[in-house]
This record gives C-alpha cells, structure tokens and sequence, in this order.
C-alpha cells in the first residue's frame, strides 16, 4: 500500500500550489510566473547544492479543499523539500497544518491573513500582513488631511475584510470618523447602490478594500455617480488592468503595494524587464512575491545547506534584511515579514511611486 | 429623498439588465425545457466577440457614429453566437432529445465548464477592459439624478426585446411550433413540425439574445472576463423563475423586481446595521418567499393537470 | 397506394413486430385489429416514422421508410396517434392551427376548421380551453379534428372510438365513411371495436403477436368464426 | 442465509473500515485523502441520490446541508470538546472518539433541521422550481456564513481553521457504510416503493394511498442529515472550511456524480463517487486542460451512456451494500 | 347513517364552466353502480371529487358516515375507497410487482425505520405481501409479467394493471373510469367477469364509467346517467335503455 517510487535524488523537489484555473486564476498565474522565474533563474546559475531545482506545480483551481489536496500530494508523493503558496489566506490556511505536521517549510508569498502562520513553526510569508497594510492607509489618509472616510468592502474576501478591519480600527482611533460602510460580493459589477449610499455622507475618500476587478469598475461608477472623492487601497490592486478598466476614474487614487514596478533601483528594473520580456505584460505585486518567495526559500537553502527539513526551517526563519523586489525582507518571530510598504497613485494613466511607509 | 429615487433608477438599470439576459433563458426554457446553464457563458462569448471585432476594426468603428457601430457590433456578435449555439446544440443536445432532462442538464453543465474553462485558455484569466461602444456620459443630471446613455439603451432593448420575443412566440407559425413541442415533441412532428429545425431556431436566438445581453452588460460594466456570465447567468435564472418560468413578460417583470430590491437593500440595508453584503442573498429569498405563496412563479399560468 | 412488406420492429430487445405486409388501396378503407399487444399501435408508429423499423413502405410509389416523421406528414400521410396526444397546454384553437401546419392556403384552413367544428361542435363551444382540461372524450375529438386539418390523403387512426360515448361513435364512424367517400380520403383503421371496424372498412386484417393471422375482405372477415370467437365476442 | 446478507455486507464494511484504519498509517498520506474523499463523495452522492433519484424531486442545494454539517460539527468540536473529553475518562481513543461521534451527530441533525425547514415549505413545488430554490437556499446559507464576523463562532469570509483532523479511514467508511445500508434499505422495501411511486406519478401515488408530502420530506431530511454528516468529516479531514467551499458549484458536483452512476441506482452512484474522484486526481495532469477534459468528458458521458454507468437495476440495488 | 358512498347536491366550477352540479346519488355496500353520460359530462370530475384531488365548490359527499371534502387522496384511499384513471397513471418505471407493491405500503403495520433491521418480521411481512400482489396479479392474468416495466405493457395490460394495483390497496370502493376503453369484444366479456368475480370475492362496491354498453348494462345493478354534470336519469339497466331522455343524449336510437 505504502509508495515505493524512487526519489530522485539529483535535482531538490520543490512543491508549488497556485490557482491557475478559476476565479482567482489571475493572482495564482502572476505568482506562479514569478516562482517559476527564479527557479529558472537559479538553474541557468547553476542550481543550488550542486543541483537543479525542479518545480511541482499544482493547480488547486481556485477550490477550497483542492489546496489541502494537492499540498498532500506534492509532500507524499513529488517528495518535495518546501513548499511554496497560496496566495489566497484561505487556502494557504489549507496548506499549512499539512506542511507543519510533515515538517516541510511553506513559505506563502501573498496571504496576508495573520492567521496563516499561526500553523506552526514550518510557515512562513514574505509579504506583509493586514494589521499593518490596514494601517499604513489608515496613516496615509490620515496624514493627507481626510477625515471623513467611506468603506467599500468585499465580504466574500477574508482579505478584504480584515484590511477593513484593521484600518477601521486605526482609522477611528486616530480621529477619523467613517461615515459609510458598505460591502458587496466578488463578481458583483454593479455598485451604484453602495455608492449612492456612500454619496450621501459626502467622504473626503473612499477606502476600497478589494481586489482591482472590483475597484476599476467601482471608481468608474462613482465618477458616473458624480463622487469625486480619491479611492484607497491595497496591494490587491495591483493589476495593469486597474487601469485598463478603471481609467480616468482611476485619476488620483491611491494604494499600498509591496513594491513599485516603476521603481527604478537597478534590481527591480531588471526583474521588470526580465519578466516583460518573458509574458508580455508588466509583473504585478504577486509576480513579484512569487518571485522573492522562491528566492527567499533558495537563499535559505543555501545558507543551511540542505534541504533538511529542521535544518531549512531554521535557515529561513533567519532571513534578515535580504534584499527582495518587493523590499528588504526580515522574519520576525512570528515568520511574517518585517517590511516597508510603498504608496502608489495613479496619474496620467501610469501608476507612480508616492512614498515608502516604514513598519 | 433624492436619494431614494437615484437609488429606483439603479434598481431600474439594474434591473432591466437582469430582464434582458432573462428573456432569452426563458424563451429557451419555455421551449425546450430544460435549464440552460451555459446560457450565461455565450452571454460571455457575445462580449468577447465584440471585444475581439473592436480590437480587429477598431479604427473603422471610430470613423462611424456609435449607434452604428453599436448596431453593427450586436448584429456580428448576435450571428456569431446564434451559430454556434446551433452548433452546440446540434453536437451535445440534440443527441439526447428523447432523453431524461436531467442528462440534458449535466450536458449543459458540461457545455458550460467547456465555455468557461476553454475561454479562459484562449482570453485569459485576467479581466479585460470593453470598448466604449455607448458613450458612457450621463445624460441627465437634473435634480441630483444621474442616468446614462448606456443605460437607457439597455432599458429601451429589454423593452424591444420583450415585445419583439413575445410576438414571434405567441404570433407567428414558428411560435406556435415551439409552443406545440415543447409540451409534446412526437405529437408536433406528427404534424409536420421539422422538430430539429425549430429547436435549432430556438437555440439560435436564445444564443443571439445572449450575445446581445453579453454586449450591453459589458458596455455598463466595462470589464469583461471567462466567468463573467456566471452571476448575470444564475440572476437572470433566478428572475426567469420569479417571473413563471417559461413566460416571457413574467421573465422581464421578475428582473425588473429583483434587480429594484436587490438596489434597493444594498442601499439601505446598512441603515439598519446589516452588512450590504447580504444582497447577495436577496434575490433568492425574494424568489424562495414568492414560491412559497405562488409555486409557479409571478405570470405563470398553474398548470392544473387533467387527472 | 400503401404497401408494406415485411416489416419488422423491434423495441430494444422486445421483438414487436414479425413481418407485417399489407396493402391499402386508394380510396379504400383498411382495417387493422386484433388483441391487446398484437402490434397494431406499433405497425403505425412505423408507418409514420415514429420508430425504426426494417422491410418495406412503399406510398404513392415511393419508399418512405427511413423518412423522418415531418417528411412523411408533407406527403399527406396523417397519423391520430394512441392516446391522443394533444396540446395540453395550447388551446382548442391551437391545436387545431397546428394540424394545419403545413397547409398555406389560409382560406382552405378556415373551411376545414369550420368542417370540424360541424363535425364535432363540442371542439367550437371550447375552442379557447387549454386542451389538457378537456374530457377524454373531448380530447379525442380534438385529436381526430387536428388531423383532418392536415389536408390528409391517407389517413391513419389509433382507436378512435377509444373513450366516445356510443352516439359519437356511430357519428365519427359515419363521418369517416362519408369522408372517405367524398373527399377519396384512404383510411387505416385500427379498431379494438371490430364489429364496427369491420362494417365500415372494406377490407380487414387480423394482427397476434407482430404477424397477420388473417385477411380478406371484411364482410368475409366478420363471417369467419375464429375471428367471430377471438375478437367479435360471441 | 441469502435473506440478510444486507445485514452481513453492513458488518463486513465495518469491520474492514476497521482493519484498514488500523494500518491506515502505513498508506501514502495523499492516496489516503483520495480514499477519504471517495467516501465522503459516496455519503453525499447517495444521500442525494435518495431525493432526486428515487424519490425524484430535484435538489441543487445538497452544498448547504453539508455546509451546515461541516460548520455544526465543527463548531462542536472547537468549542465543546474540550469540556467533554475530560468528562468521557481524559484524551482516550475512545473519549475523542466518542466527542468526535457526537459532533458528527450533531452537524447531522442541524442539516436534517435545516432540510426540514426547508422541505416543509417548498417541497410541493414541481420540478426545475424546486431546483432553483434550494439553490437559492445554498447561495442564502454561503451569503450568511460569508457575512458573518470573522472574530464569531463562523469566522466570515475566512471560516474555520484548525479543526482536528478526526475523519480517520474508520469514519469515513464506516458512515459511508451505514449510509449506503440506510438509503438502500430504505427503498428495497414495500414502504420504500413509495419513494418510487412519487417519483413516477404523485397524483396517482395520492391516489394508493400515499401520503406523498410525508415521503418527499423523509427523503429531503434523511438525505440532509447524510449531507450533514459528510460536511463533519470532510471538516474534520480537511481541517479547514470556509462558506466558498459550499458554493452552489459544489452542488452541481455531486449532482454530476448523481446522474452519472445511474439516478435511483444506489451501487451505480457509488462506483460513480468512486471514479469520478479518482479521474479528478488523474485529470490534474491536464493541467489547466482538466476541466476542458473533465467537461468534455461529461458531454460524451451523457451522450454514450446516457442511463449512468449503471441503471437502477433491482438486484444490485438489494445486494451490493458495502462500499 | 348509510353505510357506502353518498353524494349530495355536490357542485364543481372551473372558471365559469359548471363540470359537475348539483349532482346526488349514492352506491350502497357492495354494489355496482354504472356512471354514463356523453363525453365531457363530468363522470371523471365525479372520481376525482371523490377521491380528493378536487374539492367540491359546494355539496356534501359522504364515505361510511365520514365527511370526504378536505381530506387528502392518499387519506380517503385509506378510508377504502381506490380507483384507476382514465388516462392510465401508472408508475412508469416501476416493474408491474413493485407497482402492486407501492399500493400495498397502506397496510404495512410498521414504518420506514422497520425497513432498517431487515429482521425476520420484516422479512416474513415482504413476503407476504409479495405473494398476495402476484395473487393479484395472476387474477388478471398479469403475473408472468411481473417484472416487465408498466410502461413497457400495451395498453389493455396496463388497464388491466390499473385495475389491481387499486385493488391492492384493499378498498371497500373500487372506482373504475372506463376500463374496457382499448380492449375487442371478447376481451371485454372477460373483463366483465373478471369484475364480477373480484366484487364477490373481495366484497366490493364497484362504481364504473364505462362507454360500452355491453359492458355497463351487462354487469350494472343500477345506472347513473349525467349530462352536463347533472343527472338525467337513473335505473336499472332495463329503465335506462328505454328512458327516452337518455336515448337522446347518450345512446342514440337502437341500443343494442
Ligand atoms: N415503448 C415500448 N417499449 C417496449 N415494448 C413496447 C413498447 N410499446 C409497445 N411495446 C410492446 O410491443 C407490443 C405491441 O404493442 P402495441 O402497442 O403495438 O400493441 P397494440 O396492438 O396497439 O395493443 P393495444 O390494443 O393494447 O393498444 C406489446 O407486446 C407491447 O408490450
Ligand atoms: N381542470 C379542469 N379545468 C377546466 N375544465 C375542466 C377541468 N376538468 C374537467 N373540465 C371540464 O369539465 C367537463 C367534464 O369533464 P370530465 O372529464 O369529468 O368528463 P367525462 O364525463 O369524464 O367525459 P369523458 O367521457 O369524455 O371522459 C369537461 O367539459 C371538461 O372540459
Ligand atoms: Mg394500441
Ligand atoms: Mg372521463
């Protein structure tokens, strides 16, 4: 009954789960193109230990229950050394007592949920986390002079709601008032109802908590609706399509990313380029998670040279200041990263760089 | 209060949208019988199809006034989509015709996941932005009340379209046909019923109706992706049983009522401290409470059974 | 005008016909009886394409075996099926317009119309009920006027007299005499009332189990004391 | 001795839910979870199969049951157990065990609740209305569960985590077993017939003798319950669950599972549950194909076999008990 | 309190259509009433009325005493009284023995939960009941058909069937809407004595619905005659064929 296949010891298996089917196959594809970049990436250096690297990677279909599946199969059967995703809280929330129980480090690039790396020593994430996005907007609002602010947020999206959640809690605690909060569902193109609603508490901004396939059609319909109030946001609208949809509406608006692609450190320009080159499109913020995920996990492989699951637990959890594309990244002892966040605006119909926020 | 009454004409809007993806699933149930799920997903192709003629003629459609483009761009999608879902008709329903409609309705599953995960290979997962094929200006601005010129189109087309279905259906030879086979196919080809030709029909203009709905959908929410028809497709189903499914003003009257509360709860509903997330689930429990007290929908008829 | 030769049916594995041949000349009537389960419903559901069937069908000089019911409908050839099978939800109306399905002639649609509802002037006093809610007998009615709108030239009828109270039955009876006469309409009659089948048509056979025991003209068919015993009920 | 070998198939599952759990380490983890899923789809595909194959009223929301499931039994175990292990004797097999049965019982009866609420009401609708109303019920109970506050009992969008991961090789197949007896005996009997006889012509069944409201609703709320109770285990063996999981997509799954292995044949379904499950592990090498395949494959499915894979044939239903 | 079945000034009104109105009459303990009128009279409104699937506008209809209106089919079926419909209704897919079966379910002593132990009482009951249906069946010569699908049947079997599987549930009153409609001559003689053989030996009261007046003035003790849902006429078989009123509406001259 137990496997007998022969593992190949010549290359390190490393897993990778990521929605590239489904309703949130634009995040798992981004990401999973960032992954596979630094896998190919360290493999034309050569590979690590003396080997090649070989991705596993397993599509979860955007399906709670697949991510727990696939995570079991990538550990029991690809024989993998650590795993890499989701990027979605929920399914990585799947992954993480798998990968924790069979010793294998996770390393999540984008589930910004705290929860997740509560599983246990074994998981990790280079991103940044709710509390401290929700903040850092909450900040910026704050510092920009807008009191009266309205709430829009995706009640299907955990992300969205602990975003809301935690800039409420700033927000009000710092002399901010919110004068409307509604919500609506992913998938949902009509919103003039909340922002009829919204209209009425006349909101020196609105925060937009979801993720930029709502956010684009949302600002439009507020300029249709005559609300002229800037919209904030974070990381999850970060899309090229942002503006693609969202257009002149977008003007003047405002978000929080984990890096900027129009930065133009020498590091990033050439990730930038590298990855245009590659898929024909600029690398969104998943991307480039994706990206710094891998090459954290390889980094860490280096430095305990071994794929030991103990001994690369202890490698990773050591990272300190590695200098990622979306920032330099530290563990802190709660295995999320410790790392400064960008505000971004949209003028003229690119996004540009504002100001770095500090953890 | 000039708010309440921005908030009916959302509901009005939104409601009209829902009305006009309704017709054409209820003329294709009314006949046929059975649900057909992949409706929304040649609502999808028709927007795709006008994405892709833009993309193509771009610069030529610029050159013409929008109402002409506009009419040429449904016309292209309409036959685009209304030929293949003849096609899709002719290859996995119309094998199964004197089969159980439950089989009928895995297929149309079937047909749908095949759409939806098919587009997805070839458009992409990422939603993509829709040509302003209506100018998205407001018209009126009085009073505080906005509405749009894309708005009004959907508005006057569901209106057109209602009149228009409900002629061919109730008054013309082909109408009668579809009526007669939808309650007893072998008596109608007894009669001399092509039955493979009249559901062709069916299909085809349930597809065209589609594309249309697909097309104006997208030009008031200019996003349009793989899985777009999947929440218009399941409202529009959701109003078409409102309404007595099978019966057409019954499917326009039940997209009118839940597009209106549907605005109108997300509008308000924070007032009273209940999240405006919850609308999602208006629909059904307006559609669950009126079936509870009339089992067969708003317009349609009882169907008392001869024993 | 008809003539079938050997025709076979079979319903999945159920062999239900074995053989079949019969003829029906132009302007004759022919009847068809036999027990319950000989086959009589099934050897019209081939005639009219309804199932598969194999051997011969040869109408007007053609072979129509194959054909797709609605093909050989065009050809005048009606079918008043068992069970009638009308429109449940369309009206008296309806259901008469689409028997007149194919006919163009609008002006010939309402004569005929008119014709039926002389014919049976129960159908004109319901012409707006929904066809479901009609009695039994009412239904049959409907379904016999449906198929007369047809324009046939070769007729077909499953039981007519199935759930028709005895005065109608003498009527429909002398109506399709008196249709058969004047118009030249050829009828294929299957009768479980084999008395009065047998007294209408001119010529008779006798079905049991998918195969013709008997035939010969019907006088002579009435006379035969083995179809007096099986099927007149001595 | 041909007279109780329903009985005899029943223990023989049983036992061999057993003898395989006791070695059930020894299995690759991954084989074991398809395993897992196969009976978990099994309970849910003949649980539904009991309400829209043989009894013949058409449910698209056998999600929510198994959501309420899911969300009751784990609710119990996350905030009961604990209270309730040390009162059975301490962390014995037998003590977790037991709190772990009882949290399975209750996700069942809240959905058998829940399918009686529901029934009650709507089960004299006809047809493609029914159909829709318990899929609005499914979307209803997603919004709800969805809506709620992270930090409460329900977890909001997010759901829940850390659940145990009780739902052994045992449990699985021992419910799978119990529920396979239970539906097939159920309808291989004279009162079983009912079932049938509604499904066929609720007029004339009326017209026998039967009281048709009370069988729709028995086969509404007994398919709940095993709906209930497929939801705790597969709570307990994923070990987390969030309201997006029990979309009304799910539904379709099993209903897809349903018509596939044959509608009213109770060992069809049960093959069906089987390799639908298994194809799906073998489509993930498709990649993003899968469900072009998958779909593809369903279409054809329909076409070639449109009966299931296995008609409701009389005998296999009265013979073939064990999973 | 009369015992048998009592119709008084019993109305029905579709829409504006009178079906049935102010109809009264009465089929005593064991005997066997004919119902006839022209098509489209009311006679299947009449079954229908009672056995619960309408309910009467205004009117009492009585069963041993009891009050009929407002209860439900499947409870006036277990008050004894069964039927078969004129447009058969059978359970398609059921076999021909599971159909008889299904209409045994109102005898059955014990529930669905007894279903579950599969025990010897329960076993010894399915057989049982097994053994009377192919009783049934074989009196009406259907029990080598027995696992053949009822839709599979032709139609005088499937009438046929009707006929038992509302005997199965062991009623008081049988109620039979046409059952010799698609059936010859000779078929019919046996069916009249199937009928009369079936009213003796399970002590019935028959009301039949009938258009062949061999059959109905064969076997009728007594004759119901509707037109436009009221009664004409009723009689002896003798009184009938001769009553002018019902010559003209019903029989036409020469009844044979
Ligand atoms: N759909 C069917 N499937 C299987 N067998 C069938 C089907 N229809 C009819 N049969 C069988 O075919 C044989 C011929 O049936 P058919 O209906 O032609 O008889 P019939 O002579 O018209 O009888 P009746 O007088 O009862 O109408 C019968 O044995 C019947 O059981
Ligand atoms: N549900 C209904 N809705 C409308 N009209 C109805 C309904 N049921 C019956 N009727 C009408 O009531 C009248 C009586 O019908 P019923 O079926 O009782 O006649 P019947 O005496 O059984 O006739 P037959 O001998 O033709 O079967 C008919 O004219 C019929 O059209
Ligand atoms: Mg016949
Ligand atoms: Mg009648």
């Amino acid at each position: 009954l137990s496997s007998c296949k022969k593992t190949d010891d010549s290359v390190i298996n490393i897993g990778e789960v990521a929605a590239l089917t489904g309703g949130t196959a634009t995040f798992g594809q981004s990401s999973h193109n960032g992954t596979q970049m630094a896998v190919d990436e360290i493999n034309a250096a050569g590979g690590l230990l003396g080997k090649q690297i070989k991705l596993h990677t397993e599509d979860d279909q955007s399906k709670q229950g697949e991510a727990g599946i696939v995570a079991k199969k990538l550990i029991s059967r690809s024989k993998i050394s650590a795993l890499l995703g989701e990027v979605a809280s929920g399914r990585s929330l799947e992954m993480a007592p798998i990968a924790q129980a069979a010793g294998v480090p996770m390393i999540s690039p984008a589930s910004t949920n705290p929860k997740v790396t509560e599983a246990g020593d074994y998981v990790f994430r280079v991103c940044f986390i709710d509390p401290f996005q929700g903040t850092v907007m909450s900040k910026f609002a704050l510092s920009k002079g807008w009191k009266k602010v309205a709430i829009l947020t995706d009640s299907k999206q955990d992300y969205s709601v602990g975003l809301t959640e935690f800039f409420k809690k700033h927000f009000a605690a710092n002399g901010g008032t919110i004068v409307g909060e509604q919500s609506y569902g992913s998938g949902d193109k009509d919103f003039k109802a909340q922002l009829t609603a919204i209209k009425g508490g006349a909101p020196d901004a609105i925060f937009a908590s979801g993720y930029y396939n709502e956010v684009a059609l949302i600002a439009v319909q507020a300029r249709e609706l005559g609300v002229s109030a800037p919209l904030l946001g974070g990381d999850g609208w970060d899309s090229p399509s942002l503006i693609e949809v969202g257009g002149d509406a977008m003007e003047g608006c405002y978000f929080s990313n984990h890096f900027s692609n129009e930065d133009q450190a020498p590091a990033i320009q050439d990730f930038v380029k590298k990855y245009e080159a590659k898929h024909g499109a600029k690398p969104d913020a998943m991307a480039a998670l994706g990206y710094d995920s891998a090459k954290i996990l390889f980094d860490a492989i280096k430095r305990a040279n071994s794929v030991d699951g103990p001994a690369l637990r202890d490698a990773i959890a050591a990272t300190k200041e590695y200098e990622g594309i979306t920032g330099k990244i530290t563990l802190d002892s709660q295995r999320n990263a410790t790392k400064p966040a960008v505000i971004l605006t949209i003028k003229d119909g690119k996004v540009v760089y504002t100001e770095t926020i500090a953890p | 209060m000039e708010q309440f009454f921005q908030q009916l004409l959302n509901g009005l809007f939104q409601g009209s949208i829902y009305a006009l993806i309704a017709l054409g699933y209820t003329m294709v149930y009314g006949v046929l019988r059975f649900i057909n799920f992949a409706h929304g997903d040649v609502f999808m192709l028709g927007a795709f199809t006008a994405f892709g003629l833009h993309k193509w003629l771009g610069p030529t459609f610029a050159a013409i006034p929008w109402p002409v483009s506009l009419a040429l761009t449904l016309l292209i999608s309409m036959v685009v989509c209304a030929v293949l879902g003849m096609v899709v008709e002719r290859l996995a329903y119309r094998p199964l015709r004197n089969r159980p409609r439950l089989n009928v309705l895995i297929t149309a599953i079937g047909v749908s996941l095949f759409i939806e995960y098919t587009g997805q290979l070839a458009f992409g997962a990422t939603q993509r932005p829709f040509p302003e094929l209506i100018p998205r200006t407001a018209i009126a601005n009085t009073g505080g009340l906005t509405i749009s010129i894309a708005q009004v189109v959907v508005l006057a087309t569901t209106v057109l379209l209602l009149v228009g279905l409900r002629f061919i259906v109730m008054k013309t030879k082909m109408g009668l046909a579809m009526r007669a086979l939808s309650l007893n196919p072998t008596a109608s080809t007894l009669m001399g019923v092509n039955n493979g030709v009249v559901i062709s029909f069916t299909f085809g203009l349930g597809s065209a109706l589609a594309a249309a709905g697909g097309i104006l959908y997208a030009s008031l929410y200019p996003s349009i992706e793989p899985f777009m028809g999947v929440q218009p497709g399941l409202k529009a189903f959701v109003a078409a049983v409102l309404g007595g499914i099978g019966n057409i003003p019954g499917a326009a009257l039940g997209g009118l009522i839940i597009g209106i509360t549907e605005t109108l709860v997300k509008g308000y509903s924070q007032n009273v401290g209940i999240p405006s997330g919850y609308s999602e689930g208006v629909a059904f429990v307006i559609l669950i409470l009126i079936l509870v007290f009339k089992p067969s929908g708003l317009l349609g008829k009882v169907e008392r059974e001869k024993v | 005008m008809l003539e079938v030769k050997d025709l076979h049916v079979s319903y999945g594995a159920i062999k239900a016909l074995h053989g079949v041949s019969l003829k029906v000349p132009q302007g004759s009537i022919v009847t068809l009886i036999g027990a319950n389960g000989a086959g009589k419903s099934t050897t019209l559901r081939a005639l009219s394409g309804l199932i598969k069937s194999t051997g011969s069908i040869v109408y007007g000089g053609k072979e129509i075996r194959g054909l797709p019911p609605h093909k050989i409908v065009s050809r005048s050839l009606c079918h008043v099926p068992e069970g009638r099978m009308v429109f449940a939800n369309l009206t008296v109306k309806e259901n008469l317009a689409m028997g007149a399905y194919l006919q163009k002639d609008k002006a010939w649609i309402a004569k005929q119309t008119e014709y039926v509802f002389h014919l049976f002037p129960r159908l004109k006093e319901r012409e707006n009920q929904a066809a479901g809610t009609m009695s039994g007998g009412e239904q049959q009615m409907l379904a016999i006027g449906r198929a007369l709108l047809g324009n046939p030239k070769f007729l077909m009828l499953d039981e007519p007299s199935l759930g028709i109270a005895p005065l109608l039955v003498k009527a429909i009876f002398e109506r399709i005499v008196e249709i058969n006469r004047e118009q030249g309409l050829t009828i294929l009659l299957v009768e479980q009332n084999a008395n009065l089948a047998l007294d209408v048509s001119n010529y008779g056979y006798v079905l049991e189990t998918g195969s013709i025991l008997l035939e010969g003209p019907s006088a002579e068919l009435k006379a035969n004391p083995r179809v007096q015993e099986a099927y007149l009920g001595a | 001795m041909k007279r109780y070998s329903a009985q005899i198939a029943l223990i023989v599952a049983l036992a061999i839910s057993l003898g395989v759990s006791l070695v059930s380490d020894n299995i690759d983890a991954y084989y074991l979870d398809i395993a897992l899923n196969v009976g978990i789809n099994i309970i849910l595909a003949v649980s539904l199969n009991l309400v829209n194959g043989h009894t013949g009223q058409f449910s698209l929301g056998h999600a929510a049951f198994m959501a309420v499931g899911a969300y009751g039994a784990s609710i119990f175990t996350l905030e009961a157990s604990q209270q309730l292990i040390p009162m059975l004797g301490g962390p014995s097999a037998f003590a977790t065990g037991t709190a772990f049965l009882i949290a399975l019982v209750i996700g069942g009866l809240c959905a058998a609740i829940c399918g009686w609420l529901v029934g009650m009401p709507s089960l004299r609708l006809r047809g493609d209305y029914l159909a829709i109303v318990t899929l609005g019920f499914n979307e209803i109970v997603r919004v709800i569960l969805q809506n709620t506050s992270g930090d409460g009992p329900f977890g909001g969008p997010l759901g829940l985590k850390g659940i145990p991961p009780h739902s052994s090789f045992f449990w699985v197949f021992a419910l799978a077993a119990i529920c396979v007896y239970v539906v097939a005996s159920m309808v291989n009997s004279t009162y079983g017939r009912g079932f049938l006889a509604v499904r066929d012509d609720e007029v004339a069944a009326g017209s026998m003798g039967i009281n048709t409201v009370r069988y729709k609703v028995t086969a509404f709320v007994t398919g709940s319950f095993f709906a209930g109770l497929a939801g705790g285990l597969y709570a307990h063996l994923r070990t987390t669950i969030s309201p997006e999981g029990f979309n009304f997509l799910k539904s379709f799954d099993i209903v897809v599972i349903v018509i596939l292995g044959g509608m009213g044949s109770t060992a069809g379904v049960v093959l069906a549950a089987i390799l639908l499950t298994v194809l799906n592990e073998f489509l993930r090498d498709a990649e993003e194909y899968r469900m072009i395949v998958f779909s593809l494959l369903l279409i054809i499915m329909m076409i070639v076999r449109p009966q299931g894979l296995l008609p409701s044939l009389p005998f296999l239903n009265r013979k073939k008990k064990s999973a | 309190m009369s015992s048998g079945l009592e119709l008084k000034d019993v109305t029905i009104r579709f829409g504006g259509l009178k079906a049935v109105g102010d109809l009264s009459f009465g089929v005593g303990q064991g005997e066997l009433v004919g119902l006839i009128g022209p098509n489209g009279a009311g006679k299947t409104t009449v079954f229908n009325l009672i056995t619960g699937v309408y309910t009467p506008t205004a009117g009492q209809i009585h069963f041993e005493g009891i009050s009929v209106p407002g209860k439900k089919p499947h409870e006036i079926t277990r008050m004894g009284i069964a039927r078969t419909f004129q447009n058969i209704r059978l359970f398609s897919s059921l076999s021909v023995l599971d159909n008889v079966r299904a209409a045994m379910m109102t005898h059955l002593k014990r529930g669905i939960l007894h279903s579950l132990t599969r025990g010897p009482v329960f076993q010894k009951e399915e057989a049982a009941i097994e053994a009377e249906a192919l009783e049934l069946l074989d009196i009406f010569g259907l029990a080598d058909a027995r696992d053949k699908n009822a839709k599979d049947m032709n139609y005088g079997d499937q009438r046929r069937l009707e006929i038992v599987r509302a005997l199965a549930t062991k009623p008081k009153l049988l109620l039979l809407d046409e059952p010799a409609a698609g059936m010859n001559p000779s078929e019919k003689d046996d069916l009249m004595n199937l009928i009369r053989f079936i009213k003796e030996r399970y002590n019935l009261a028959v009301l039949l619905v009938e258009h062949d007046m061999k059959v109905v003035m064969g076997i009728c003790e007594r004759i119901a005659v509707i037109e436009y849902g009221c009664k004409i006429a009723e009689g002896t078989p003798k009184q009938i064929q001769c009553d002018p009123k019902v010559i003209e509406a019903y029989l036409g001259v020469a009844a044979e």
